[in-house]
């Protein structure tokens, strides 16, 4: 910041180097959402800059390159080479929400696995559709684990390698318990004491000292 | 907290000077609110020394920090619980300074217990520092940026799902808690009340003939839950404190945050 | 799909030309936002190709331009050279202001990482307030790292890919300073005196950094 704060002063006297003014619109095209005309561009450019000039450089300086400058009506605009548009595929996936059925069957997963169909129905409190599993697996985030061996031999899941990387863990041990969760200020509403069965009752103590004091600041 | 308007010294240690000191050592007081804790006042406190803070007087700033207790205590403001507890442990640890070692006694030092504290408020000083020269850096968004149109080839359409790791916490959360949402029960039985715990420690506290952790005298079954485990906590440490001025137990902490102990009081 | 199904033929016989694959590299970078790994670009582009080395291409071919190629942890992407922030007004996003906690906060998650919550609030002197980590996470700079095998197995902090692109970090172990704190001791867990801690806590811990910042150069 300290460097471009120089620059507006210069500029009362003459213009930046047409190799900087380069420079500019090259930042700016990058960093806009929509094609900028030259006169925008001049705007945004410290006084008695040529956009234009510098364009007409930049647009050759990138000719043959992976991506161009191009004129768009009569704005400017960086685009990919049309013949490097296979590469873009994955540019135009669309992104959704998860359902909250789907995020809850994950989560039940990823806390309890290996598990099976019934037993996430029995936390969930209702039934799990085919659907909801189908996605998970689609989405590679859980896979079939070990058959149980109880009556039945009821097929169980787990989560995946793909699941850790989504979600930036380094294992499903290392997501925070309920009591974490609660320290952490994730959680709004406390359990009535006694029906703290989750995973990590051993942690007790260990955040005492935060609970001491946690609503003081 | 309990009346003592006597048994802190008079202003003898806390030499005000110039109307500047005056002013400064008001505006801290006024201030108290604005500190994070009893360390970030120290560390506020410690540059008045005008030092380095590895050569910082720790026994001075120990001063410095009970006058400044003394004197909220005269104006009237009230001062959170871990204030007085650093208080109370400063002036043991001045204590342990000015006096001859004990040969008696097995614990740390008053140079390693100083030495510790002196660690810790350059530690976070350090941090301090370290934190403002992260948010000086250039950062994404404010002086470099990312590209503005990153979809800019709009051709095959698929669909994908995504969910974030709060988003997933949160819902295992939800399922997890979703028994609260029964029928509404007003529920007190998460407070634990100071006189509760008086009449339970009075029980206890005949067998206590050795040091015993505070926390070891909660009521069974308020440990698992913080709320619950808080109420107990703040109950049972005001009653000890209660118990204390009766003169029927003593009270001792290694160190700030350390755990608190206590016992009967030798006959 | 059906474009880019066309290449994987040429590609059985012979990756591109480097000079090509440089130019894909190009057109990814440009066209995505997040950083990218050196898998993830191998994976979009034809079989047989080294991102790895067209990247390094690449970077020095934008040295000194208006943007450049950055590496972020062990991802890359292209921003806009920090010396022309001032020409982006219009884009700059209005952030949240962070309290003084959060900062300090992040900045010891950084610094110690991976580190626990009674480490911080050690090093603080205070709770961490209910919502401070909770808004770290959500702003995606810090994230859970592995558990700490002490009594407990409390949660670690460490911080994200996302952190180290905002701050324009190439890994935690640029950060500023980092050097001279460790040199002086601190950064070290050192338990206060007279507490008996078993002394393979605190070993923990710093082996764990240690193997988070040493090695490399």
């Amino acid at each position: 910041m300290s460097d471009a704060s120089q620059h507006p002063e210069e500029s009362l006297f003459e213009a930046p180097p047409m190799g900087e003014q380069e420079r500019m619109v090259e930042a700016i095209l990058f960093a806009t959402a929509e094609p900028l005309s030259v006169a925008e561009l001049n705007a945004r450019m410290p006084h008695g800059c040529d956009a234009a000039e510098a364009l007409a450089l930049l647009r050759k300086r990138y000719q043959g390159r992976g991506v161009q400058v191009c004129k768009i009506g009569d704005a400017w605009a960086i685009r990919t080479a049309p013949d490097l548009g296979f590469l873009m595929r994955k540019e135009t996936v669309e992104t959704r929400k998860l359902s909250r059925a789907a995020i809850e069957t994950l989560a039940i997963i990823a806390y309890h696995q290996p598990v099976t169909r019934a037993e996430i129905e029995e936390i969930r409190g209702v039934s799990v559709s085919r659907g909801t599993v189908d996605q998970l697996i689609e989405l590679e985030w859980i896979r079939f684990g070990r058959r149980r061996m109880t009556p039945g031999r009821p097929v169980t899941y787990v989560v995946t390698q793909g699941f850790l990387d989504h979600f930036g863990l380094e294992s499903a041990r290392d997501l925070p318990g309920l009591k974490e969760l609660r320290a952490a200020g994730l959680l709004e509403n406390r359990p009535p004491p006694g029906t703290m069965d989750d995973p990590d009752d051993g942690e007790a103590g260990q955040d005492d000292q935060g609970d001491m004091f946690e609503d003081e600041s | 907290m309990a009346d003592r308007s006597d048994d802190i010294g008079d202003d003898d240690d806390f030499e005000v000077i110039t109307v500047a000191d005056r002013v400064a050592a008001e505006a801290l007081i006024v201030d108290v609110d604005g500190f994070e804790g009893p360390l970030d006042l120290l560390l506020t406190l410690s540059r008045t020394q005008k030092v380095d803070l590895r050569r910082i007087s720790v026994l001075k700033l120990a001063e410095q920090y009970l006058a400044f207790v003394d004197r909220a205590k005269q104006l009237r403001l009230e001062l959170a619980a871990d204030y007085l507890v650093m208080a109370a442990w400063l002036a043991f640890l001045k204590s342990r300074l000015l006096l001859p070692p004990d040969p008696a006694d097995q614990g740390p030092s008053g140079e390693e217990l100083a030495a510790h504290l002196a660690f810790q408020l350059e530690r976070l000083q350090a941090m301090r520092d370290a934190a403002a020269r992260l948010m000086g850096r250039d950062q994404l968004g404010r002086d470099f940026f990312a590209r503005g149109t990153p979809s800019d080839v709009a051709r095959v359409r698929r669909v994908t799902y995504t969910a974030t790791l709060l988003d997933l916490m949160q819902a295992y959360a939800r399922i997890r808690t979703r028994d609260e949402f029964r029928p509404f029960v007003m529920d007190r039985d998460k407070v634990f009340t100071m006189e509760q715990a008086l009449e339970r420690m009075r029980g206890l506290i005949g067998f206590a003939g050795d040091w015993a952790e505070l926390t070891s005298y909660l009521p069974e079954g308020w440990e698992s839950d913080p709320v619950r485990r808080r109420s107990a906590t703040a109950a049972t440490f005001a009653a000890s404190l209660e118990l204390a001025k009766q003169g029927q137990i003593e009270l001792r902490q290694g160190e700030t945050f350390a755990p608190i102990q206590i016992r009967r009081k030798p006959e």
